[in-house]
């Protein structure tokens, strides 16, 4: 008889998933969660290295709902950006991945997520954005776009936050933006996110069915459907799928990833190629003057070194490392003192 | 006597080590090696001596003041009577010469003539200005090396050594041998300048006394890093701010120099400087939530700033360690100037029920033992440690043991691997097993898919499951109650005394130096005898109920305005607290015995009027 | 009785105007509507009611529980025992019918079947579903209609007049003339159903009581809005937070429609949703600075963050009102469950000495008192005041005596303007003129070039200047101390009763409550007297240390694990904490009068049982 | 006998400077101090309308060397935005100006300043940007350069945070860069932020002369002199030296501004127009590349509404209307009385 099915390293999809979520149906966050457990599940990550971080807020519910045999820790509100960063230090064979909102991180966060990108943390963080704040029952957040209402009627007067711009100006090496209700291409950026060495931002369109997806609303699910314009047709193809240089055919261009993946891009529509900064730089500033809603990679570059690279660490966790690796010796107390007789 | 120096009717004999040295620069003047060259040679001598620096609130041009005290006795607090003086601040020179009691030895800048203010102590006029032309030739660095010479005039004045001044010059300048020369020569002019024009004998001499003891001099901050270090800490997150930053910035350097492999370069010790408090520690907590052995250092605002995660940490139960080398609060407060101010906050720190255990020390030596220490307490109860230490500690140079090796391997308290986990039947996170509060905790990245939890500082259950159960949240907090227990047993004991008598003094950290002077003079001035106990950590253990239980009156010495150790004792010991009384001292100096034993005498109490 | 009722031998007659009522349905269903038209129904039948909402922190989707208590004696904390009970949720129905004692009546949507789980109770299975459908075509408004089916079941059953359920929708949906509709078809569908379908009589019942004060029904953060409001609040700067964010929401609701002029569309009230908790309290410390009647509101992890601030406000002398709706700590804990956990952390929030004035509201009506008195008692003192609220407070339904206008002006404090300033002899921002600690203030912008000063969280004196004095330090710590002397004055006075016997009950907030029942019971059943003291502020007035003085053994009733009050207590009496014994509740669910009487009637007190 | 000399409105210089600074002999922030007095003397400003607000650092404390008759407040670290968002919401007729430090604003503190931007806050903040903290003592903060070096020679690794295109991103409307040994240019540029309405911030190199003035540092004097490129030569002419269009000749073109006055643009050199918001961004994504250091107005705008206009407030002062406009009637109290009956 034949077992269920399983990937690449043996695991069935089960082990991808999480408890069940308490979230509303139909919410954004919910879609994402179960992407993920595909994305994942696909690309075949070892469940048990990943360290799944989150601050507070619906989205931040999400780790518990996909991933379940991974280690998940849900922090406090804005500040996973730093107590992510720790936990990659300790550990640097973890595999980092967060899950925030845009409250979480364009609000209270935005400090911390501007000094995250800085330090190029290796660490794929998402986005769940719904332009309120979900849990505290529908206030608008820092990524609310300017004019937009509230079911109430309230007008939002602030300029919205662009996550992708800041991250893209404070020098990110993957950023992407996506939305829910188009699985098919969130699978890929994410799978393309996984592959990537570093910090990689996806910010996420992902519709509030209770306080935000009604008409007058920019991140609704009709407001995505309507507005969504793909800066190009991608796919990832993985390792070990061993990706030839122009595998694609003619009609594509690859743009290899470190881990020896490819994403490759169909020369049709824009076909922004995400190599090009400021070409991303352009299209952004273009959107933010449009009611279009940009989605796709829209940077990614191999090569800077994470933080841990940057610190010269020790390929080991610190976190397990011998005493003798930790605690000088003897001798070396004795060389202290003696410079402070 | 020659013109440099008058002299009024000079009360008493000449006395012999015991004096307090003060020399009035201004800051950024590069005093700091000239001064530490005084301190180190006094040392040298055995003389017991103990150097406070008073500087202010900026980097360079305000006055400063370095205080060195030599006592014969032992003592290292700080006396008020400054009995030499050294003038080199125009800005402040008249009030200094004034502040001085008759008799002093006031050595100044010729220019500043300070003879206008004063005729009842010893005056000498140097020629500073003039002398550092003479042996410093390049003009930008006549600044620096113009205090070289009141190092020569006061070695020559009061009869330091001049073998130990050129030892401690050549430890100081080990690595530049151009400006050990320029220092060296400025040390022989000031020493010549005084036997050329000086005939009068100083009122207060110094003489080599012999030390038993192996001390070394280092500051306080210096010595908790060194703790952290040789804890094994692995990360450090901190976040500048004084009078804490050198503790991390030490770390950061004994790292450098010790956890880097030569070969590879590779670091066994990650350091980042956060953008601020609150991702210090974050970062801090993160890190020891995979796993590390980590810490933080700040002080007053950045504890305000932690006070979330810390509530986190406590809840989540994620050990680190937190050094708050306190300085003058509250708000931005003094900066500069020490306190015991946030003895309160510390252990009460975040929204809440919750205590975090605390550790006091209240020398060098002890800011060595407790850093350490405190990472193994606090993986040990998996919660955040604090070490208060304050300024007077962290920044000034104290004699002290030298450090000592761990005897005891590290301690990473109950951590499973993949074997231990195995053999636990049932494991939940935050299961109490042994009954004594602290669960078992295995590691994030473990490689064999098993011991996987999901932390939160939201409602969880003993197998770290989300709830909202009033139940499963009584059983929490009483848990992490039992643990705040527990640790009354491995946290360090009170150093006490007695009981003998019904009076008892009770003080901490660097309280404690003014305690041990005041008690002597309440008993051979006085004659009243006291007992003593010095705190060493929070919880407190059962001893410390004990000893007060013994004593009618307890005195509680601290360094601030409320009384916040008197009222965390009354807090936790309620049917103790009419027994203690507050003895205050909080201007953001280190305290004098005065300070203790004056309210302590004055406060007419008819037991102890009664045993003298 | 036809089949859908079936009775178990049901104990005992039927019992009038003593029933406890929960409605267990799914979060996000939207009967809070129907909940709170049975609540004023019952409210307007002149009957004691009280009506606690238990909720998830999530959205929609799990269990909630709405519980109605109506009681004749006019107790309003909550009973643990259920007695009439409405089953819609599947997830919980189970548990839920099978917590309720034998006897009780039990309403359920027949296809849930509970019939299967008891049967000593009443039960009482009805067709929601199916009658939904009748009344209320549109299927995507039947999850919501539905509810107002057990309205009307209930209204039946147990006697709710039905004018009054009317005139309660009336006024839910007056500006809804649609949905009015369907929900009073609703309402009718289920009485009638019970008249064609129930004869039994329910075994408990409600009927009309006349009552003599004039009462409203209004949650605690409405309440605190209103004061708010009326106080002239001008500038509100807050963070959403579980379980405060309808103050803020509501003061601002309040000022788009009475502060701001329908003519020019000008507001007098500036609201600004802040990024967070450090930004909020930020902003009303700059603008009370500049002038402003400010004001924030938050829970607990707002509390930790706003905590570097609050100790700038109380340093630089800033007056701001921060009202803290308490909600289950420490960390994130239960948002959505209520506690008296913030209150160490608040009077003494931030790192340093300095101890906050905080008032304590038990009902609406004091909520709304105490938000106002905040601000005059903020701007009075020259400092921040904390409000400390909880969740049962601000986001139940309480019935609480109607708002009544202030009747003395706003009081702005000792404010300088031109003229005022000209007639101070050497005036100074931080100068003691009255011997009551607190110093006059100008405010920036004064057109006429005088009063400026300089603040600043760092070293001050008595003009504004910055100093690194130790003298200046002292004095300034006095003074502040002295002010915290001077609110003992200003803050309400305790409400209390005794001093009558030996043993005292003291509580505070929504604590009062249970105590209220409690010591009835106490006296009534077990024979025990009790005097009790309702604290109502923090500094504690000399009546409190009175009160204490005058009993031997005093409970402090308080929601937290860790006795907090008991410990502040302490704190400022440390001579009485020998008697101050903790009672506590703390699952986060509002205490009930046992969780009182129970723990005092246990505590075996000789004195106590003399006096049964 | 003649009086001292005055300004317009009739003030001697001294009413503009304040207590005699503690800074180090030399150090850029007193030169600003010095600027900021003279400009606004020379504007005008009635300086007891002024609140001068700051953070902690050197730089912070300067607010109490200039302005002596104006209203200070030197609040907590990195907080000075909402400080100041909220004394200029108690009373919208004061003018706000900061002065914070890299520091104060770019690391603790970048996340009000990111808010404080949305917000339009009407505000003039000068950033003294030397690299470093100072007060603490010379460590790195995050505007320092990538690859720079302190004196005891640790290298920065890390991305610098740009102030000035962080702001363009989050639609500040008056934008510009400075370096504090140009006097000339800065009290150019200050007089132009003070005629702004609405938020202003000015980014200015202001070297600190004892941790970071040393060969290595891109932050001294030296490098200051060597790289500065100014992106225009303007001088502002204010609204009393009524400002013709076209006033500066064939050579210049002009900017007005809300108050009356005018920038007028040199048509030399690169000549920047700072009414071109793309053209701005293309000169900080060069300059991010360049080791120019671009000073000049990159960007103003006017008729943004700022903060009180947004929230329509009254036009008086919130701090002192009387009692009859922000308390209710016993009417009103009835009526809400009544609703919960
Ligand atoms: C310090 C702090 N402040 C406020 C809150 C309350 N809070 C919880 S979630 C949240 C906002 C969440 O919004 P977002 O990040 O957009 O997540 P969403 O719920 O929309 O997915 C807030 C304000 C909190 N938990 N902690
Ligand atoms: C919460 C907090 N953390 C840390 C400090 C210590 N601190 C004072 S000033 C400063 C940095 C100042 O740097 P910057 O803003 O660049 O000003 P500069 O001194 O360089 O002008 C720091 C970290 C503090 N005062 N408060
Ligand atoms: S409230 Fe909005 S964000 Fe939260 S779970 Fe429901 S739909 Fe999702
Ligand atoms: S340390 Fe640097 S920034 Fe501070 S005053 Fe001195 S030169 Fe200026
Ligand atoms: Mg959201
Ligand atoms: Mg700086």
């Amino acid at each position: 008889m034949a077992g269920p099915k399983t990937n690449r390293i043996g695991l069935p999809v089960t082990d991808y998933r999480g408890v069940s979520s308490t979230l509303c149906k139909g919410c954004g966050h919910d879609v994402i969660s179960n992407t993920l457990t595909t994305a994942l599940y696909e690309m075949g990550v070892e469940p048990w290295r990943v360290a799944k971080m989150s601050g507070i807020g619906c989205s931040s519910k999400t780790p518990a709902y996909f991933l379940g045999p991974a280690w998940g820790f849900n922090s406090v509100h804005g500040r996973m950006p730093s107590v992510a960063t720790g936990a990659l230090l300790a550990n640097r064979t973890l595999i980092g991945l967060g899950v925030s909102g845009d409250g979480d991180t364009a609000s209270i966060g935005i400090g911390q997520f501007v000094h995250m990108v800085r330090r190029n943390v290796p660490f794929l963080y998402v986005v769940e954005n719904n332009g309120v704040y979900g849990l505290t029952k529908g206030q608008f957040s820092a990524t609310a776009d300017e004019g937009s209402r509230l079911k109430d009627g309230t007008v939002n007067d602030f300029a919205p936050i662009d996550i992708c711009t800041l991250a893209l100006e404070l020098g990110a090496t993957f950023v992407a933006r996506a939305f829910s209700a188009d699985r098919k291409q969130l699978i890929e950026i994410l799978k393309a996110a996984i592959a990537h060495e570093g910090f990689a931002v996806i910010d996420v369109m992902s519709p509030c069915v209770t306080f935000n997806n009604h008409v007058g609303s920019t991140r609704s699910y009709d407001y995505g459907r309507n507005h969504e314009g793909p800066i190009h047709e991608f796919g990832f193809v993985p390792a070990w799928d061993h990706p030839e240089v122009g595998g694609g055919g003619e009609d594509t261009f690859d743009v290899p990833m470190p881990d020896g993946g490819t994403i490759r891009v169909q020369r049709v529509g824009r076909a922004h190629d995400p190599r090009d900064k400021g070409a991303a730089l352009r299209l952004l500033h273009e959107d933010a003057e449009s009611p279009e809603y940009l989605t796709g990679v829209f940077y990614v570059r191999a090569g800077k070194p994470p933080l841990p690279q940057f610190l010269k660490m020790v390929e080991e966790p610190l976190a397990t490392l011998p005493e003798a690796r930790v605690r000088p010796t003897r001798e070396t107390l004795a060389e202290i003192n003696e410079s402070y007789r | 006597m020659n013109e440099s120096t008058r002299a009024a009717e000079v009360p008493g004999p000449v006395s012999v080590n015991d004096l307090t040295l003060r020399v009035a620069t201004v800051n950024g003047s590069g005093s700091q090696t000239a001064n530490n060259t005084l301190l180190r040679a006094l040392f040298h001598m055995g003389l017991p001596v103990s150097g406070k620096n008073l500087f202010p609130s900026n980097i360079a041009g305000l006055p400063t003041w370095f205080t060195i005290r030599v006592s014969g006795d032992g003592y290292v607090a700080p006396k008020r009577d400054v009995n030499v003086l050294v003038c080199l601040n125009p800005a402040s020179a008249e009030d200094d010469v004034r502040s001085v009691p008759p008799g002093s030895l006031v050595v100044y800048e010729e220019t500043l003539r300070c003879e206008r203010y004063r005729d009842d102590v010893v005056l000498v006029a140097v020629p500073f200005q003039k002398l550092v032309k003479e042996v410093c030739e390049p003009v930008a660095l006549r600044k620096l090396v113009v205090n070289m010479i009141y190092v020569g005039v006061l070695t020559e004045l009061i009869g330091i050594e001049v073998a130990e001044v050129k030892q401690a010059l050549d430890k100081a300048f080990a690595h530049k041998p151009k400006a050990l020369g320029l220092n060296r020569d400025a040390v022989r002019a000031g020493i010549e300048w005084v036997r050329e024009n000086v005939s009068r004998v100083s009122p207060f001499r110094v003489e080599r006394m012999a030390r038993d003891e192996d001390l070394i001099l280092v500051d306080g901050n210096t010595a908790a890093a060194v703790g952290c270090v040789f804890a094994g800490v692995t990360v450090l997150a901190w976040y500048p701010i004084t009078p804490s930053s050198s503790v991390a910035e030490t770390v950061a350097h004994l790292g450098e120099r010790y956890r880097r492999d030569p070969e590879t370069g590779e670091t066994t010790l990650a350091v980042v400087q956060a953008e601020d408090e609150l991702a210090a520690v974050g970062m801090v907590i993160g890190a020891a939530w995979a796993g590390a052995r980590s810490m933080t250092a700040t002080s007053g605002p950045g504890i305000s700033l932690m006070s979330e995660f810390v509530g986190l940490g406590y809840f989540a139960e994620i050990p680190t360690v937190i050094v708050n080398v306190q300085r003058t609060g509250p708000s931005t407060g003094f900066p500069t100037r020490t306190q015991q101010g946030d003895l309160l906050s510390a252990a009460n720190l975040s929204h809440g029920d919750g205590r975090h255990p605390c550790l006091y020390p209240s020398d060098p030596h002890e800011a060595y033992e407790f850093a350490m220490a405190a990472f193994d307490l606090a993986e040990g109860l998996q919660t955040p440690v604090f070490v208060l230490s304050d300024l007077d500690l962290g920044m000034n140079l104290w004699m002290t043991k030298p450090f000592e090796y761990p005897e005891e391997p590290i301690c990473r308290g109950k951590v499973l691997d993949a074997e231990g986990l195995a053999k636990m039947e049932d494991w939940g996170r935050y299961k109490d097993v042994d009954g004594d509060g602290v669960p078992y905790r295995t590691l994030p990245g473990g490689a064999d898919g098993v011991g996987a939890y999901f932390t939160r500082g939201s409602g969880h259950d003993a197998y770290a499951r989300y709830t909202e159960k009033g139940d499963d949240y009584i059983a929490t907090m009483q848990r992490l109650a039992l643990k705040l227990e527990t640790a009354k047993s491995r946290v360090p004991e009170p150093v006490l005394d007695g009981p003998g008598t019904a009076v008892g003094l009770l003080a901490f950290g660097t309280s404690h130096h003014a305690v041990v002077e005041a008690r002597d003079h309440l008993r051979d001035e006085l004659g009243i005898e006291t007992d003593y106990l010095r705190l060493r950590a929070f919880p407190f253990t059962d001893s410390v109920r004990e000893w007060i239980e013994a004593h009618e009156r307890v005195y509680v010495f601290e360094q601030n305005h409320d009384g916040q150790m008197r009222r965390m004792l009354t807090m936790e010991f309620p049917s103790l607290g009419a027994r203690l009384h507050s003895v205050l001292h909080y201007d953001g100096l280190p305290p004098d015995a005065r300070s203790v034993w004056e309210p302590i005498a004055l406060d007419a109490v008819p037991s102890v009027k009664g045993g003298a």
